[in-house]
This record gives structure tokens, C-alpha cells and sequence, in this order.
């Protein structure tokens, strides 16, 4: 029974540790936000400039000067500080940040990753993702582990325009988890009833399988 | 030097001209200068090329320009919300230079900052390298990105002294600092202007350095692009 | 996460080694870690490679780790007002480096922000060129200058909250910022300690995320270097 | 008669204009502050992260936190803003400041500028002026025209290590005023009973004199 969105969210989540750093990405990255484990503080960063981020407001407190990456309302806790753009990437691209979790059209066996571009349809614009997948320690994807047509987003090679070069550190998709590691990617975790077969004809990538599965 | 104007009119007055570069502060809606905007409209000034990580909504922000063609050339990191813009680039109406958020951040940082190039990982092994010059220091590699400047830039304050020293609120920061800095004239739109010492000297974010001329914003709309709340616990 | 330590010795406990860089944040004596380069001196650690603009005078600031011998090279801009790094520097005892104050500040600004290089015009045609790799922009020529980290920064701060939000106090803001961005391990000593909510989000320089320990500071001695004043006008 | 210092000083000072941003260099530039001219508003910088330097202050206002770049107590005014390093030179490099009154040990007929550093003597540092030079509009020379020994300080080409090339745009003595133009200097003024032949006896450069002086 492959993962729902909270499922992966919430195996993200545990990617987390005490005293990180963390910039989520808009969709499914979002919800990680939920899931934090117990005893485990994190400071969410908002690459438009804000460290520190706190939940969505109640309705009457939603104020236009305070929003997200997403442009979504959001509130600040007592931590919070905020900065200018280019302060808010120097923190990106200068390392600082431990985590980045964000989505993913396709991702290569190597770790690229492209999630901002189909063309000949339109193009949206990168935003911050190339800052963040190049600068950020530890790059986590989650994504559907296939495109609603059924074909495979976990590919030898990617088809569409490139966020980055071999960035991405895990996956986490509805069918299980991989680390990618320098020679390669590891299944490290199945989804309940999920088997290694069932990963492997959905998958175009070679990977291995980590010890504790087989 | 008095750097007080009445209204957005007077203080764009003799520097606009086509075909000239403006860059506009903001986040998506958040923090733009809105009267700024509409003045910029209504000098009926054409070719331009706007430097804004967005390119506003259909109906607000730079968004304006666009259904009125006044813009050539958007450098921004991202337009998704923005349907005429979708029609008008499709039909090569529009030039489109897409930079990686901070590199875009960096790049206006870089034009107030006097410094030309600058080196960066972001975008290595992407379309945004293409053309571009490679480095590797410590066995990385690296792209050049040069600093960006603009004719004009048009930022959007919270308060602000008659010196021009400028404080921002919250998000509504965002691009605004560095914009500042890279305009040959600067025009600020604050929402409150208060007398010189007013402001703490310690918390100034953009020094009057930078700013050429201020106006008091009027009637802002400061509309909410996605409005996302919680519901209150019941009690 | 606890970012808290009782003294300045135990901030420094486990983080320091022979032949590290450390970066130290003042200008000349304003603004200086005063409790955490006493501590730096009991550590007896030695060949410090030393970032700082100034370095101090003979027996305060950083005078005191050239008179213990523990500093092998300091990076700065400006050394007048030290007899001791006089004679160390005559008698082949120190290595240094002599950095523009606005190269050297923007070099500890791309190391904390992942800028490996950079261009400027300072220092063209001068000794400071020989060596680097000039480039032309529009016309004029530039120099290449590179990042600058170090494996601990030592900064001071007015106020600090114990998330490690930093707010500086007038001149003595200088070179802290940036190091606080620049160092793998940042340590910061704060006159006064806050709880988070005490400090204005706004307001804040340094962002805590760039501050892994802090410590407040005890017996501060704030020597003035020039004490220059004016009469008061006879009543 | 050659002026004194505080009439170099009030002659500099005639260069500013009403609004400018100016740097002051440490020495006989310090004193420009004192012949500001009525009317004119100026905003004065200084390079350790101060726009809007106020006067020394009275003894019992010194504050060790509040210092100008030549480590003297000073204060502020109404209109002060504080910033780091980074962003003071920022300022300077990216052209903001109009003018920067400097002193010097050589100028050359070029406008190449030498004043940090003596060979074999003790190195005491370029500071700031590098960035200085290299970034603000206008940079004026106050100095001797002469050195103590009687050597000339103004050039065809200067023998100390520089601090930068082409960028004097004025030279104020105490002999009279050179403007350094694209083909050369040309002496505008001359103090009180110096003639022209005072000062080509004391001066290496060539230079051309301003019609009103002949």
C-alpha cells in the first residue's frame, strides 16, 4: 500500500533534527511542517526572507507584509527575524541552511534534479529552487514515485531542463525511501506491501538495495 | 536637499524615457510600490526593461505594465502567477530573461555594490550556465554572474525619514534593499515619513545614501495574493 | 538546541586547534570579543592564522596574541597602531597579509554567503593586483579577489537574544556581521542576553542561524583608542 | 605665501556642494569639516560604517562604541545611519559617495596617487583608501606641495608603491590648485605671492596653466 501525502510528509519529518535549519518547499514539502517529531526544534526559513517561521494566522491576523515563499499568509514566532533577499540566499548559498526539502518532476540516478521547467509549455520561472538544491547540506525530494501517465520520474538520465547536478541526497516517494550516494542510489525503505519488485518495474534507474530489505 | 516629493507623478518627473531599465521591489504583491507602479502606468512610457523577481498578477503589480505593453524585457526568477504574461511570452511579444532567485538577489547587490562579476554554484550544469563563464575553485565548479543596474529603481518602504533613510517591515522587505542600491536615481514610496532622528540610527535598513527622492504612499491596496489560515481551536 | 555556555572558556572548549583561522570581529578597539580573546590567549593554542581589520594595540585586542607569540599571520588592512607587530613583522617573526578594508570586508561577506570569487576595481595598478587575475567590464579593468572563511569567528554584540539573534550598538557593528557568516563554528560574546520575543524581528543583524555559541560578556574594559573631544562652550 | 593648513583646508571645503556625500580622509582632511560653507548641507561618511558623523563630542559624552575611521570619539546627528563594513565599502565601491578629500605622500601627472606605504620603512596599512580612490566620484589631494627635504610630491610618475592609478581629480597645496584632467594637469589657482614659477621650480609633473592665471 504505497504512502499518501501525510505518510510522506510525516517520513520526511524524520529527517529532522534538534537545531536545524529548515526550508520547505510549496506542495507536499509543506505538510512536513506538521509532522515534527517530538523534542526535535527546528527554525523553518522562508527564502523571502524570514527566519523563523510560524504557522498560518487566524483569519483576522493575516497580514500582507507577512507571507511565504508561496505567498501564503503565514505568522512569526519569538524567534523570528527577517532580512533582505540577498541576505536570506547568502544564508542559502553560503551553506547555513540543513535541510532542504522540495519536489521533483524528475530526479537521475546521479542526484539531478529538474523540477522547474516542461518546455513548450510554460514556463513558471526556477524561483529559488537552483539557490537552494546548490547550496543547502542535505537535499531531500519528495515526489509521486510515478507521473499520472504512469511513467517513471526516477530515471537513469533526465528528459527535462535540470534544477541542479547531482544534489539530491533522498527520496522519499509514495512507494519507499532512497539515499543517493556516490556510487549510486540505495532502496532503504518500502512502503507496507510495497515490494522490491513492485519498485523496480517502476523505475528506470539502477539502484541497489540496502541489506535490511532483502 | 529636500527629498520629499508630493505624489508619485512629480517624483518620477524627468527620468523616465523608453527603452529605459527599472527595477521594482517586491515579493509576489508583498511589499511593492504600488503608487509608484500606477504613476509608472500612466506616463504612457514604452520598451521598458523591468528588473522583478515577479511580474506582479493580471490586474496588480508590474502586471499593469504588461496589459498595457509598456514592457520589452522582464529579468525575474519567477512568473507563474501571471496570465497575461503567459499570452504575451508565448506570443514573443515579451523577452524573458529568468535568473535563480538569489542570483537575481546577488546580481542587483552586485550593481550597487561596484562589483561586476561575481562567482556562484547556482545553476552549474543548468540552462542558466549556458554561455556563461566556468571557474572552479577547491575543485568545484562555478558560473559567472555579472551586477545588475538599473535607470531607475522603485522601492517600497514602511517608514522613512525626509533624509531618505528607510526601514522595511517584515516580508515586505525582500528586494527592496538591494534595488535601492542599484539605482542610478532612486524613488522610495513609504508608508509613513517621519522627521530626521526619528528613526533608531541602528535599525536603518537602507541609508539615505540611496535614495533619491520619497513620496508618501497613498490609498495601498497591499492585496493578499494567497490568503491561508487556521481555523481557531473551538473554545 | 542550547546555544548558551557560562564563561568564554567554555564557548571556546573543543573547537579550538594549532594552525586554525580565526577571524575576530572590531575596529580597532571598538567592537572587539574582549572576553573571548582573553580566553583565546589562556588557550595557548598557537600559529593562529588571524582575520581581523586592525590588530589591536600592544597589550589590547589581538596585541595580546602577538605578544604571547600565538598569531603566525593576520589578514587586515591596517596595523599602524601596534609596536609589537612592528617588530614581529621586521624580524620575519609574523607573516602578513595586507587586504583593502573594503576587499577584505567583502571577502569575509562572499565566504559566508558560498561567493568563492568576486571582481573590484580597488587595488588596479597596485601591488595588491600582482598575482590576481584581471578582467574587463565595460571597458575598465578589474581584479579578481576571493572568499574568505575561517574555522571560528569571534564576534561581539550589543544584544543577543538566546536563539543567537545579534543586534550591534553604533560603530561597533564593523566587521561582526559578516564574520558571524564566515566562520564553520561562530562564537559570539553579547553585553546583554534576552529572551527570544525581546528583540524586534526587524530589527535584528545577525540572524541566529550564523551563531553556534554564546556567551555574555563580563568586565568589559571598551578602551578608547583617540579619546578626542570639544570644549564646552564657556556659558 | 603659501597657505596654511586650515586655508587648504577652507579651499577644499569650497568643493562641496549642497547634498553631497563626502568622505574625509585622517589628517589636514579633518579639518574640511570646519569651513563648511553656509548653505550647504553636506552628509559625511565614514568607512568603519557611520553616514552622518556629527562633531567630537563635549568629555563627558565619548562613547567607545561610537568611533570615525581614524579611531577618534565623535558622534552622531539626526539623520546618522549605522551599517557593517561590508556595506559601508559597498557604498564607497558602487559610486554613492560624491567626493573623498585625502592626503597624500606622491600624486603623479597621471593622477596615480601614492600614499600607504614606504618600502623598508614599517607597513602600516592601506586602510580604506584603496576602495576610497578606486570608488568615489571625486577624489581631491590635500597636501605639502613639498616633502621636508624639498623633494617634489607632485610627479611624472610616482616612486612609492601605489594606491591607485588615474584617479586624483584635484591636488590642493600650499602653493595653489591643480585640476587633473585626460591630457594633464592644469594649475587654476595659486596661493597669495606664489607665482607660476614658484611652483614649476617646486613640482616635477608637467603641467599647464589655466588662462585666468596669466
Amino acid at each position: 500500500m504505497a504512502w499518501t501525502r501525510q505518510e510522506m510528509a510525516n517520513r520526511a519529518a524524520q529527517e529532522l533534527q534538534d537545531g536545524y535549519y529548515v526550508n520547505l518547499g510549496i506542495g507536499i514539502p509543506t505538510l512536513v511542517a506538521n509532522y515534527i517529531p517530538d523534542g526535535v526544534d527546528v527554525t523553518l526559513q522562508s527564502e523571502n526572507g524570514m527566519l523563523g517561521m510560524g504557522p498560518f494566522p487566524y483569519e483576522d491576523e493575516a497580514d500582507p507584509d507577512l507571507i511565504n515563499a508561496g505567498k501564503q499568509t503565514i505568522t512569526e514566532l519569538n524567534r523570528t527575524s527577517y532580512f533582505s533577499s540577498a541576505d536570506s540566499f547568502s544564508m542559502i548559498r553560503g551553506g547555513h541552511i540543513d535541510l532542504s526539502i522540495l519536489g521533483a518532476m524528475q530526479v537521475s540516478q546521479e542526484g539531478d534534479l529538474a523540477n522547474w521547467m516542461i518546455p513548450g509549455k510554460m514556463v513558471k520561472g526556477m524561483g529559488g529552487a537552483m539557490d537552494l538544491v546548490a547550496g543547502v547540506k542535505k537535499v531531500v525530494v519528495i515526489m509521486d514515485h510515478n507521473a499520472r501517465d504512469g511513467s517513471a520520474k526516477f530515471l537513469k538520465k533526465c528528459t527535462l531542463p535540470l534544477t541542479g547536478v547531482k544534489v539530491v541526497d533522498m527520496i522519499i516517494s509514495d512507494v519507499g525511501v532512497f539515499v543517493i550516494e556516490e556510487n549510486g542510489p540505495i532502496l532503504i525503505e518500502l512502503a507496507p506491501e510495497i515490494t522490491i519488485n513492485d519498485v523496480k518495474e517502476r523505475t528506470e534507474a539502477d539502484f541497489l538495495v540496502d541489506k535490511g530489505l532483502l | 536637499m529636500n527629498k520629499l516629493y508630493t505624489d508619485a507623478e512629480a517624483a518620477l518627473e524627468g527620468i523616465l524615457f523608453d527603452g529605459m531599465t527599472i527595477m521594482a521591489g517586491g515579493f509576489g504583491l508583498c511589499g511593492i510600490p504600488e503608487n509608484l507602479i500606477a504613476a509608472l502606468k500612466k506616463s504612457g512610457i514604452k520598451d521598458i526593461t523591468a528588473i522583478s523577481n515577479n511580474a506582479g498578477v493580471d490586474d496588480f503589480g508590474l502586471g499593469l505594465l504588461l496589459q498595457t505593453r509598456q514592457i520589452k524585457k522582464m529579468i525575474s526568477s519567477y512568473v507563474g502567477e501571471n496570465k497575461e504574461f503567459e499570452r504575451q511570452y508565448l506570443a514573443k511579444e515579451l523577452d524573458l530573461e529568468f535568473n535563480p532567485q538569489g542570483t537575481l538577489a546577488e546580481r542587483i547587490r552586485a550593481g550597487g555594490a561596484g562589483i561586476p562579476g561575481f562567482y556562484t554554484k547556482t545553476g552549474v550544469g543548468t540552462l542558466i550556465a549556458e554561455g556563461k563563464e566556468h571557474k572552479d575553485f577547491n575543485g568545484e565548479t562555478y558560473i559567472m554572474e555579472t551586477g545588475l543596474k538599473a535607470d531607475v529603481s522603485l522601492v517600497k518602504a514602511w517608514k522613512g525619514d525626509t533624509e531618505g533613510n528607510l526601514i522595511y517591515r517584515k516580508t515586505a522587505r525582500n528586494f527592496n534593499p538591494m534595488m535601492a542600491t542599484a539605482g542610478t536615481i532612486t524613488v522610495a514610496e513609504v508608508e509613513e515619513i517621519v522627521e530626521p532622528g526619528e528613526l533608531d540610527a541602528d535599525n536603518i535598513h537602507t541609508p539615505g545614501i540611496f535614495v533619491q527622492r520619497l513620496i508618501k504612499s497613498h490609498g495601498l491596496e497591499k492585496r493578499i495574493e494567497q490568503l491561508t489560515t487556521r481555523p481557531r481551536q473551538e473554545g
